[in-house]
């Protein structure tokens, strides 16, 4: 764990966003009819406002982040795992993908959290950890309205 | 032997008098209310104090029923027709709903058959009390009236709490009746029906072991029994001039076949006459009301379920119900065309004859101070003659 | 005349001693009877609005008025009745025939005033004093002026259905069916919560006076299938059916198919009106299930020349090949669809847009283009192996069904999910001999499948596991890719968020698992939209076209304007919904075609 | 077919003898023969009552069908003799020398239908609608409503919602079209 600066925790998230971008630009890439290419560059303008987001905070110095976990509905946990979408993605497959990384994500952030000794550094990796959980229920709670409507 | 020195029979035909004479006093008795008799004129002529000639007119009570039927559908017309009627408005519902019955082919219940004797009855009892203080009234007599009209109300009680109205009680519906008795109701009953027997017991010494009520209503208005048939004369009316003639016995409806009674008949056709069996046919309606306490079967439907009630149609035909109110043959003739609503209905009260023909000919020759009291002896209801 | 008669008169004097009679108000209360019909009372919450009490009323005493803080919703008009006590003749009849027995009476006897415009009142609306009294009328226990028992509707039994792929359902006879109409009150509360807007208080009238021609008329007027919706459509309209708040609803549904059976196909034409005069316009309509063909009915009814294109064999979208047979048997759909085509709608089977022709090419030789390709992709069961040979999609099991292959379930079916598919197929497969069981996420309470299925695929035998979590596919040790390990986890409902539904939570270690020789995910499905490209400018968000309030998505230069409707794009995805929408995208084309409202 | 009426028919050419119960049937006779169809049940027959006399408007077949009625109170049954007249000339025989109280049923049907009964005492008389200038008042074709309308005023303040358009109105007024 090299983050052990305020920076250099915020950079790390920053450098998670814009990975994130990179993903979905990259699916968006494979991606063969308008549908599929409509609601990629939606989710991948919602991860450039992250990056903004936290660029902001880092000039700003302050972290302004709700620290309210988002209430897990239980799906990421069972979905099947690393699947990568192809051509044919349906939106199940690109719902299912978001859902996996904002969980990766989050997974990560509480790791450092763990690790994290000084408590303002370990508030930020927490605030990160809510922020990604209420991304991850976002997608979840479509997941739910859209895909699993039968069950 | 001195009532029938009393006795005038009125020509038949009218009088002539020539008004111009200066002989002659024409005077009108209401449209003001004149005691039980409701909203209806007479233009009498009077020579002295002797009514010579009399012509009655009305109008003034009706409200077009017969028209606004037609405009309604069936059950819609289920509260309207009581209103025909304020003193016994029960006779309507049973005999529209009779008709309505009859035409459509439904059958009610037991129960419902012997709950809309017991209301008939209820209301006989309640109409003749009522009337009876109109009588004693017409004739000066005030505190009979006081004795009978609280009889009345106390019957009203019994409406009410049956029914849920004093007056329009709404209760003979089409297809059976409203509810059931409620719990203890026949106790209640036959409780007011010792009360106004007893009641009555006080009515029947003082009004009619009374000179002056004697001295006024005997040989008035006699009615000769060759006038029945003529001028269709029915109910106590045509019972008093000894013809026993009574739908409850002769048309056997509801639950009449069962119960025991018979056709009171008297001889003299006066009023005193007619007071006098009216009495007899209230404590006869007691007498009928103990009987359906006792025999009213205490459990099952009160009500056959009707079709929807706003699209209800009934088969093309026509039918005449007639029943036996207190003044006579009540009727309802129903014409259907097979729509949601009447064709026609036309309405047959008793008093039509009595308070038009038979009260025209009858006053001939009678003292202006007795016109109320022959009225009233007749028990006439304007709002049956012009619906 | 004798001595008697002038003593006894003075007989009187005895009760100048006796208590009086009267009551001395206000000091003896005498309350009215408990019966008393007395001022009006309404349960404003249970009453539903439908004023049937100011259609009974003889005296137009009722009016039906706005109720401060109610706002018409399904089911309730947001009117309350108020009285008029100027007119009102204490008959009652409104309480008799109140459809949700709001209606009462107090047994209050008075009520003075001054002002004469205070007798003119809200009941359960503008507060009064007799408001929550005991007392007055209400009517009596088993007294009723309407019918609240639905007459019962000729079924096979249970037994003998699983047996066969008859019609379930039989449908009325005409003494039923005229029984059944004249349970309506012609409220019309029902026709806001259909969305096709049906006159259904109109058909049902016609159904009362035996007028099928007018009846069929009338459901043409906003529904060209009332073969198919008269058997298998959502109802809506019975949820909100007035009659509903005190008794079953009226069976609107069931009306519905009754006008429908009456009439022949070949006597449509006489009943339904002719087609406008062709104003040489063509509409290219994608995809031949109810919305694609009511669009084709109403523009061919405006004179368009519209050709249908369907990427099956056979015309009938999801009511062909979603829909059981035993629901909604061919021939009543070909019916539907026969009409249909017998105006001129040209359909062209077999033919995909996307692969056989380009909708750019649609664009381009049509005047104006309607999607409603629906949603035919199975959404998957997204656990660890779900691609096991013997994991099957719902929608194509019947599909497959429809279309008459051999469907080789095996003995021991697992259907997973609990919507209308789900149970479509369970009760398929039991019609094929299977033993089935349902497994669903949450509770039966929750399942979007309608009620009636449920109960009717329980009855038939299938065995319904409720809180079953989907965890995992195995293949069966003994018979690998012949039968599978279906492996669920039991749930318990937690509410985790105050006002949200509650969410299935794994009870640790409740790990079950059950072997099928086959499992049929019956989860959700989701549209193809593979056939839309970038170029063809059609706006789409999360997978759904974005359109107008007529449907249209785009009238983009380059081509005829693009309209979409249908499962495609509405939330209900139900048949009259896609009618509807096909409905006004009907009315969308034509005024873009003809100029109006350009 | 029963004796009398089997003796009406070939008396009075009387027709469609029709028991609607046990104790009561209709018959029906031109309208020229009812004075002595009446005097024949009156005198021969037995049905010395009348009940009433009414009539109905058949506006659709041009007549008006007058009804007495008339029962036989030894033999417990009535009986309703019916007969058409024409609705454009309405007239029919008198019969209050049968009945005394058959004027004021005439001069009724006089006042409520137009049905004139000449030489019946005082028929041109008002009977119940005194200074009434509308036509008959019982005859299908007066609207009474529209009269109503058209003669009181409504008290002002009532307005009522017809749920379904109401309902049209604010959730779906796009279909208002």
């Amino acid at each position: 764990m090299d983050a052990t600066t305020f920076a250099a925790a915020l950079d790390l998230a920053l450098g998670r966003e814009k990975a994130a971008v990179a993903f979905y630009r990259e699916l968006s890439a494979m991606a063969s009819f308008a549908a599929q290419k409509s609601t990629l560059a939606e989710f991948m303008a919602m991860e450039e406002g992250h990056v903004a987001m936290i660029s902001g905070m880092k000039a700003k110095g302050s972290v302004a982040l709700s620290p309210t976990v988002a209430v897990d509905l239980g799906l990421a946990a069972r979905m099947d795992a690393e699947e990568r979408p192809t051509a044919g993605m349906t939106f199940q497959d690109i719902l299912v993908a978001a859902i996996k990384k904002e969980e990766r994500s989050g997974v990560l952030y509480e790791r450092l959290a763990e690790a994290a000794s000084q408590p303002g550094l370990k508030s930020v990796f927490e605030r990160l950890v809510a922020e990604e959980s209420r991304h991850k229920r976002y997608f979840e709670d479509l997941y739910e309205s859209e895909i699993s409507k039968d069950n | 032997m001195r009532r029938e020195k009393q006795r005038v029979i009125p020509p038949a035909e009218r009088a002539t008098p020539d008004l111009d004479s200066g002989k002659y006093l024409v005077m009108w008795q209401g449209p003001q209310h004149p005691g039980i008799t409701g909203n209806m004129s007479l233009r009498l002529v009077a020579e002295g104090d002797t009514v010579v000639d009399c012509e009655t007119h009305v109008g003034y009570l009706h409200r077009g029923f017969e028209k606004l039927m037609e405009r309604r559908l069936y059950m819609q017309n289920f509260p309207l027709v009581c209103r025909i009627a304020v003193p016994e408005p029960d006779f309507n519902e049973y005999c529209y709903a009779a008709a309505l019955e009859e035409l459509a082919g439904i059958v009610i219940p037991e129960k419902a058959v012997w709950l809309r004797t017991l209301s008939l009855e209820m209301m006989r009892l309640a109409s003749f009390l009522m009337w009876i203080g109109g009588q004693a009234g017409a004739f000066g007599h005030g505190t009979i009236a006081q004795w009978s009209v609280t009889m009345r109300d106390y019957v009203l009680d019994l409406f009410e709490e049956l029914t849920g109205g004093r007056i329009y009680h709404m209760y003979i519906i089409p297809g059976g009746v409203r509810g059931d008795v409620p719990a203890g109701f026949y106790k209640r009953v036959l409780e007011t029906m010792a009360v106004v027997e007893k009641n009555l017991d006080d009515i029947e010494l003082v009004m009619f072991h009374n000179a002056v009520f004697k001295m006024r209503a005997e040989g008035l208005g006699y009615i000769p029994r060759d006038w029945v048939d003529h001028y269709g004369i029915t109910g106590p009316n045509a019972r008093a001039a000894g013809v026993a003639r009574d739908l409850r016995k002769d048309s056997g409806y509801l639950a009449y076949p069962r119960l025991d009674f018979q056709p009171i008949v008297g001889t003299e056709s006066d009023a005193y006459e007619r007071a006098r069996l009216r009495l007899g046919e209230m404590y006869q309606a007691i007498d009928l009301i103990r009987q359906i306490v006792d025999m009213a079967p205490k459990d099952g439907p009160f009500r056959e379920r009707l079709p929807n009630p706003l699209y209800w149609r009934i088969p093309a035909g026509e039918t005449y119900v007639s029943a036996e109110c207190t003044r006579g043959e009540y009727g309802f003739y129903v014409v259907s065309d097979g729509s949601d609503k009447p064709r026609r209905v036309a309405v047959r009260g008793p008093s039509y004859t009595h308070a038009v023909s038979v009260m025209e000919r009858l006053v001939r020759g009678v003292n202006i101070a007795d016109v109320a009291g022959l009225m009233v002896s007749l028990h006439t209801y304007p709002p049956e003659i012009e619906r | 005349m004798d001595i008697k008669d002038f003593i006894a008169p003075f007989a009187v004097w005895k009760r100048a001693f006796e208590k009086p009679f009267t009551v001395k108000k206000p000091i003896d209360e005498r309350p009215g009877a408990p019966r008393y019909r007395g001022f009006h009372m309404n349960d404003a919450d249970a009453c539903v609005g439908c004023g049937t009490c100011e259609a009974i009323c003889m005296n137009n005493a009722i009016d039906l008025v706005p109720a401060a803080g109610r706002e018409a919703k399904d089911g309730d008009s947001g009117l309350r009745p108020r009285i008029d006590y100027g007119r009102c003749c204490w008959c009652a009849l409104c309480v008799d025939i109140c459809p949700s027995g709001s209606l009462s009476m107090s047994n209050e006897y008075v009520w003075i005033d001054r002002d004469p415009d205070v007798f003119r009142y809200v009941p359960g609306v503008e507060a009064k004093p007799w408001d929550g009294s005991a007392l007055g009328y209400r009517r009596a226990e088993g007294y009723r002026l309407l019918d609240e028992d639905r007459v019962p509707m000729p079924e096979l039994g249970h037994a003998e259905a699983v047996a066969s792929f008859l019609e379930l359902v039989r449908g009325y006879s005409r003494a039923q069916a005229e029984k059944e109409a004249d349970r309506c009150v012609s409220c019309g509360l029902c026709i806001a919560s259909c969305p096709a807007h049906m006159d259904i208080p109109g058909y049902i009238k016609a159904v009362r006076d035996g007028d099928m021609d007018e009846g069929l008329r009338l459901l043409y007027e906003t529904n060209p299938f009332p073969e198919a919706c008269g058997r298998v459509c959502t109802h809506r309209c019975e949820e909100a059916c007035s009659i509903g708040s005190g008794g079953d609803p009226v069976a609107i549904r069931w009306l519905k198919r009754y006008i429908a059976d009456q009439v022949e196909l070949s006597d449509y034409a006489k009943a339904l009106p002719r087609g406008a005069a062709p104003s040489g316009k063509k509409v290219a309509i994608v995809g031949a299930g109810p919305g694609g063909l009511s669009a084709a009915y109403y523009l061919s009814m405006q004179g368009h020349a519209v050709t249908v294109f369907e990427a099956e064999e056979a015309a009938g979208g999801m009511l062909r090949y979603g829909i059981p047979e035993y629901r909604l048997p061919y021939p009543a759909l070909d019916k539907d669809i026969g009409y249909i085509e017998s105006l001129g709608v040209s359909i062209s089977r077999g033919v995909s847009i996307g692969k056989d022709i380009e909708l750019s090419k649609l664009r381009t030789d049509f005047d104006a283009v309607y999607l409603s390709t629906g949603l035919p992709v199975a959404y998957g069961l997204e656990v660890p192996g779900e691609d096991h040979p013997r994991v099957l999609d719902g929608v194509a099991v019947l599909a497959r069904a429809t279309r008459g292959e051999e469907l080789g379930l095996g003995g021991r079916v697992a259907v997973i999910g609990g919507g209308n598919v789900a149970m479509d197929a369970a009760r398929t497969a039991l019609r094929h001999g299977a033993t089935v069981d349902i497994l669903y996420r949450r509770r039966e309470e929750d399942m979007p499948a309608d009620a009636d299925e449920v109960r009717e695929a329980k009855a038939e035998g299938a065995r319904l596991v409720e809180k079953a979590i989907p965890l995992e596919v195995r293949d069966a040790p003994d018979a690998a890719g012949e039968a599978a390990l279906f492996i669920w986890n039991e749930a318990t409902m937690v509410q985790k968020e105050p006002g949200k539904r509650p969410v299935p939570e794994p009870i640790p270690g409740a790990v079950r698992e059950g072997r099928y020789d086959s499992i049929i995910a019956a989860i959700g499905q989701g549209p193809d939209l593979s056939f839309i490209a970038e170029s063809d400018g059609v706006p789409v968000k999360r997978f759904r076209p974005v359109v107008d309030s007529f449907g249209m998505a785009t009238r983009a230069a380059g081509g005829a304007p693009v309209f979409a409707g249908g499962d495609l794009v509405n939330d209900r995805k139900d048949a009259i919904s896609a009618i509807a929408d096909g409905h006004r995208a009907a009315i969308g084309i034509d005024r873009l075609l003809y100029g109006k409202g350009a | 077919m029963n004796e009398l009426a089997k003796e009406l028919a070939g008396r009075y050419g009387a027709r469609g003898w029709h028991d609607i119960r046990k104790d009561l049937a209709s018959v029906e006779v031109d309208a020229i023969r009812i004075r002595d169809v009446m005097a024949y049940l009156r005198d021969e027959a037995g049905y010395g009552h009348l009940s009433f006399m009414t009539a109905i408007d058949n506006i659709e077949r041009g007549a008006f069908t007058l009804s007495y009625a008339l029962r036989d109170h030894d033999a417990r049954r009535g009986l309703i003799v019916h007969a058409d007249v024409d609705r454009a000339e309405p007239t029919v025989d008198s019969i209050h020398l049968l009945w005394g109280q058959a004027w004021t049923y005439q001069r009724e049907m006089r006042e409520w239908f137009g049905i004139d009964f000449p030489g019946s005492p005082r028929v041109d008389e008002e009977f119940v609608l005194e200074g009434w200038e509308g036509p008959p008042m019982m005859r299908r074709d007066f609207d009474s409503l529209a009269y109503s309308d058209a003669t009181y005023a409504e008290r002002p303040g009532r307005v009522t919602h017809d749920p379904a358009s109401h309902m049209r109105e604010k959730l779906y007024p796009e279909a208002a079209q």
